[in-house]
């Protein structure tokens, strides 16, 4: 703690971090109180990237809504849109073959893959290695251009639809994923040894930016800034939606509640995802990847319906307010990094400007997401 | 387990109604409609239970009552019971605030409703309790000006610092 | 007195030598980098300008040259506009007393090595000015921990440096390559007659290197990813450039001490070739200047107080322990 | 003490690992694209802005002018128009304009034209410094094309 945080009248000066600047992803600002290099207080700015996704979901159908969905959490579209589409389903009663279920897992989880290996590059970034970055994006390449033979769309796809998936796999899908998968093995050792097992980086991230469990309850943080905080809650496994429980894979857990766990339960989240993605391919079974009678307009009985889902940042959830006619009547998205981010200005108090920045990475921040 | 020792500490507090939802249908298992100023006495009752805020929402209902209740034409009857035998108020429009807690150990989500009048919207805050929810009631109050008495720094947090526009009424004209 | 031979005539050949050397060198320099770093990337670095981009440092300088100079508002203009000056003379001035080869050296000073590290400090002066001149807050952080920076590894440095002159008596730099002759083994890293802990002499004056020179993993001046650019934020156009040349003058200037105090300086590792001498001094340097590289490429950033532990806690005790190891050493033999 | 020097070998150690990784990268060969002078092949599936489907013998559109595809796009980017010529039962159409601006490729328009009158191009590099250079007639396109 700096000699500050004692008594008052220490001649403090205030720092916009932000909203242009290299370590925040996006336009977030922070204003920073600091003293010296110690932060007496961090005060997160948000509303630079804010366009109002909940007022357009009022005026817009059911079905003209999900290009927004995606564009939230760009870099975990597939969540958002999973997360909408089960409301939906959830309040008009759709049903949803076998086929595009498994259809659904897989995509989400190829595209949670994506998701961490673009945190995994930006957030050694933060810290300044340069070259871990360039081999992650090389490997999301991979994925993004799976994800692109199937869905038409290589970051924000509007791929599933009420009762189903937009169209279905052609056949050298599955050998594309395997290979993938075979490839993506081959190289984790190789990010370990080269980042995890790195003396400097461990000296950054240990013990840096603690979030006690009792914090993370008060603010509502999930995901894996929850789990890197030893709490075992995962919506997949808490709270089983589509065909997740058909799944035999485990939530990474670390109890150490600082940087580097919450590094950890990312880098091991990638190893389950991998697996699930095999088991979904294994046992993918045949029939059509959209529901017969799929409606065209949607009709909700009215009254309010929630529906949450497992995002690479946390639990996505969509509250819905219909009252039975064509479009949403309130359309409340919960998206985890808000919460997540509230607490940086608790955990922040007195650390140093650099410990403050690998804080800020490990929470994963996606601004348009916490901007909505 | 949990969810009985709610249901058990929310009765004392006599809600104006509470109902066991269908999670299936629903996607949460109790729904306990409260008075405005027990808001907070319901919010610790669930820290106790040691649950999570999960989201704050508010809803204008100045146009719900009209479209709900003309009836969609084929859609089965299962009306929701509090919307249609709720003596239609054709007096004040109404705001609602829903809180959504969840629980980390169960499957277990709890809403907690409140109805306020739609032109004086007010309603103690929460936040000392979660203080995850200092965001949630800011954000809440850019989009539909509802008060929340006793937030530390009600400034809004999306919208410009200088914005007193609430975007998400019903009759907000652009 | 042939024309060559005399004085003046000498004196400015070898003026426009060393300038063009340091200013060639900081432009290929930048060249080296991208490329090296695109390879290591696994991507190609500048291809376009030229072959192989080899044009490309040319015409980033001619950009650098086109930008307009401006002076920031709430900046003290002198410390402003002498700052980049501070930084890069003394890097130049200290190339003076480099033996490139066994004839090839400016001025053979017989106080070689005090003056260079007389230089060396100046160079600090240059980056604090630089930060607290252009008023800008996370210029004044990158200032301040630049400073501590260079105090911490200044001492690591020059111990060890006490400990080679120990070994060599003198400090003119041409005789410490001289006393370095005959094959590598004689070379003073694996001079272990003279200390046991001599290779771990050699790590240990690399890191101060890096350090001093504000090279990553100790990159705390120009900290990208937390201070933007650190020192170099309100630099415009010329400004960074010469900041640029001063920076890797300095890497030069570092790399070519480490060859000189422990890579034999221009002997050829094999004895007597034919090969002139300053075919092998710019070979081991341009080699020691690919590993500045090469570690810039890999490692994080390590945090400020990591960084002056490391120098507090291991680096001065160990150099330390090796002065006394290498006065005992030669008590004994 | 023993942890002291343990962390320095244990580091030091660790370090060089990471340095064996970014050599081997650098003489590994390299994986990027040289953009301008090589290009990528799309996937079959890849969703460029959409374009109207020629009729194979006529080489005429087959869009009957229903407006569906105006009416479900969620931003509103297509306008089209269309008149019935007197004698003839099925409308014609005379212009198809889709401004690329403010389409999300979202694909439902592709998806509620029932009758397979418009499909995804499969164009991607469309660079240019004007706005307008996005508002494609689609109809005059179609005509070119043919």
């Amino acid at each position: 703690m700096s000699v500050l945080l004692q008594d008052q009248n220490y001649e403090t000066f205030e720092i916009n971090l932000g909203p242009q600047h290299p370590a925040t992803h996006g336009v977030l600002r922070v204003i920073l109180t600091m003293d010296g290099e110690y932060i007496y207080k961090a005060e997160p700015v948000l509303g630079y990237i804010h366009r109002m996704h909940e007022k357009m979901g009022e005026s817009k159908t059911w079905l003209q809504f999900m290009p927004n969905t995606a564009r939230m959490d760009y870099l975990h579209a597939l969540a958002y849109n999973h997360g909408y589409v089960l409301t939906v389903e959830r309040a008009a009663g759709i049903e949803v073959p076998e086929r595009a279920e498994y259809l659904r897992v897989i995509t989400v989880e190829l595209n949670r893959i994506a998701s961490h290996l673009l945190w995994f590059g930006a957030f050694v970034l933060d810290l300044g290695g340069f070259t871990p970055l360039l081999y992650a994006f090389d490997d999301r390449e991979h994925i993004l251009d799976i994800l692109e033979s199937v869905t038409g769309a290589r970051l924000t796809f509007s791929y599933f639809r009420f009762g189903g998936v937009y169209n279905d796999i052609d056949d050298d899908f599955a050998p594309a994923t395997l290979a993938f998968i075979k490839r993506l093995r081959s190289r984790m050792p190789m990010y370990h040894d080269l980042v995890t097992k790195n003396i400097i980086l461990m000296k950054r991230l240990k013990e840096i930016g603690p979030i006690s469990k009792e914090m993370a309850r008060r603010y509502g943080a999930t995901g894996p800034v929850l789990r890197g905080s030893g709490v075992n809650y995962d919506i997949r496994k808490n709270e089983p939606y589509s065909v997740y429980p058909e799944f035999d894979f485990d939530v990474p857990v670390y109890t150490e509640c600082d940087s580097m766990a919450r590094y950890m339960v990312r880098m091991d989240e990638m190893e389950q995802s991998m697996r699930i993605i095999e088991q979904a391919l294994a046992k993918l079974p045949e029939g059509e990847t959209i529901v017969k009678k799929a409606p065209k307009i949607i009709k909700a009985p009215a009254g309010d319906y929630y529906a949450a889902v497992e995002a690479a940042r946390g639990t996505f959830g969509v509250r819905v307010v219909s009252d039975g006619t064509n479009s949403p009547y309130r359309l409340k998205l919960r998206s985890p990094t808000y919460s997540n981010l509230s607490l940086f200005g608790e955990v922040a108090k007195g650390m140093l400007l650099p410990d403050a920045l690998a804080l800020m990475g490990s929470l994963d921040l996606v601004i348009p997401e916490i901007d909505r | 387990m949990i969810l009985d020792n709610v249901k058990k500490a929310m009765a004392a507090l006599e809600p104006i109604n509470m109902a066991e939802t269908d999670y299936a249908a629903k996607g949460f298992h109790l729904d306990v409609q409260v008075a405005p100023e027990q808001v907070m006495q319901a919010a610790e009752v669930l820290n106790e239970e040691l649950f999570t805020l999960e989201a704050v929402t508010g809803v204008d209902l100045l146009t719900f009552a009209k479209a709900a209740k003309k009836p969609a034409k084929k859609t089965e009857e299962e009306a929701e019971p509090q919307e249609e035998t709720e003596p239609e108020e054709k007096s004040a429009p109404q705001m609602e605030v829903v809180y959504d807690f969840s629980h980390w150990d169960e499957l277990c989500r709890v809403v907690i409703r409140a109805r306020i009048p739609r032109d004086t919207p007010e309603i103690p805050t929460i936040s000392e309790v979660y203080s995850g929810a200092n965001w949630h009631e800011r954000e809440t109050h850019d989009f539909f000006g509802i008060k929340f008495t006793g937030h530390p720094d009600l400034k809004p947090l999306l919208l410009p610092e200088d914005a007193d526009f609430h975007p998400l009424l019903k009759d907000f004209v652009a | 007195m042939s024309l060559l031979q005399s004085e003046p005539i000498r004196v400015l050949a070898f003026l426009v030598g060393i300038i063009a050397f340091a200013a060639l060198n900081a432009a290929y320099l930048v060249w080296l980098e991208r490329k090296e770093a695109g390879h290591m990337q696994r991507r190609i670095g500048p291809k376009e300008v030229g072959p192989f981009g080899l044009l490309q440092p040319i015409v980033d300088g001619i950009k650098l040259m086109s930008k307009q100079l401006f002076l920031p508002k709430g900046c003290d203009p002198i410390l402003f506009m002498i700052a980049p000056l501070m930084v890069m003379v003394p890097a130049i001035m200290s190339f003076v007393t480099i033996p490139f080869s066994e004839t090839l050296v400016a001025r053979d000073i017989n106080i070689g090595l005090l003056m260079i590290f007389a230089f060396a400090s100046i160079n600090v002066l240059g980056l604090l000015l630089g930060g607290w001149g252009s008023g800008n807050k996370y210029a004044i952080i990158a200032a301040a921990r630049t400073v501590s920076q260079n105090v911490a590894y200044e001492i690591p440095m020059l111990i060890t440096v006490i400990g080679v002159v120990m070994v060599y008596g003198t400090l003119n730099l041409n005789e410490i390559v001289i006393q370095q002759a005959g094959g590598f083994w004689h070379w003073n890293v694996l001079n272990l007659k003279a200390s046991l802990l001599m290779p771990v002499m050699f790590i240990i004056f690399f890191i101060c290197t890096l350090a001093e020179t504000n090279r990553a993993p100790f990159d705390m001046a120009e900290a990208e990813s937390e201070l933007i650019a650190g020192i170099y934020t309100e630099y415009p156009g010329m400004g960074f450039g010469v900041f640029f040349m001063g920076e890797y003058a300095n890497i030069l200037i570092g790399c070519a001490l480490t060859v000189i105090l422990f890579l034999g300086g221009w002997q050829s590792p094999f004895g007597e070739t034919f090969v002139p001498g300053v075919i092998w001094f710019l070979l081991k340097l341009y080699a020691i200047v690919f590993t500045v590289i090469w570690i810039r490429w890999t490692y994080p950033r390590t945090t400020f107080y990591g960084l002056l532990n490391l120098s507090w806690k291991i680096l001065i005790p160990i150099s330390l322990v090796n002065l006394i190891l290498t006065a005992a050493m030669l008590k004994v033999f | 003490m023993s942890n002291y020097f343990g962390e320095i070998f244990g580091g030091f150690q660790s370090l060089l690992v990471g340095l064996g990784i970014t050599i081997k990268a650098f003489f590994d060969p390299v994986v990027t694209l040289q953009y301008p002078h090589e290009s990528l092949k799309m996937t079959p599936r890849f969703r460029g802005h959409i374009e109207l489907v020629g009729d194979d013998e006529t080489g005429e559109s087959k869009c009957i002018v229903c407006g569906m595809c105006q009416r479900n796009c969620p931003t509103g980017c297509i306008t089209m128009a269309g008149e019935k010529p007197e004698g003839a039962k099925k409308k014609v159409l005379t212009s198809y304009v889709l401004n690329f601006t403010t389409c999300s490729l979202c694909g439902i328009c592709v998806e509620s034209c029932k009758f397979g009158a418009i499909a995804f191009s499969k164009d991607y590099n469309l660079a240019s410094t004007n706005k307008n250079d996005f508002i494609f007639d689609l109809k005059k396109r179609l005509g070119e094309k043919s």
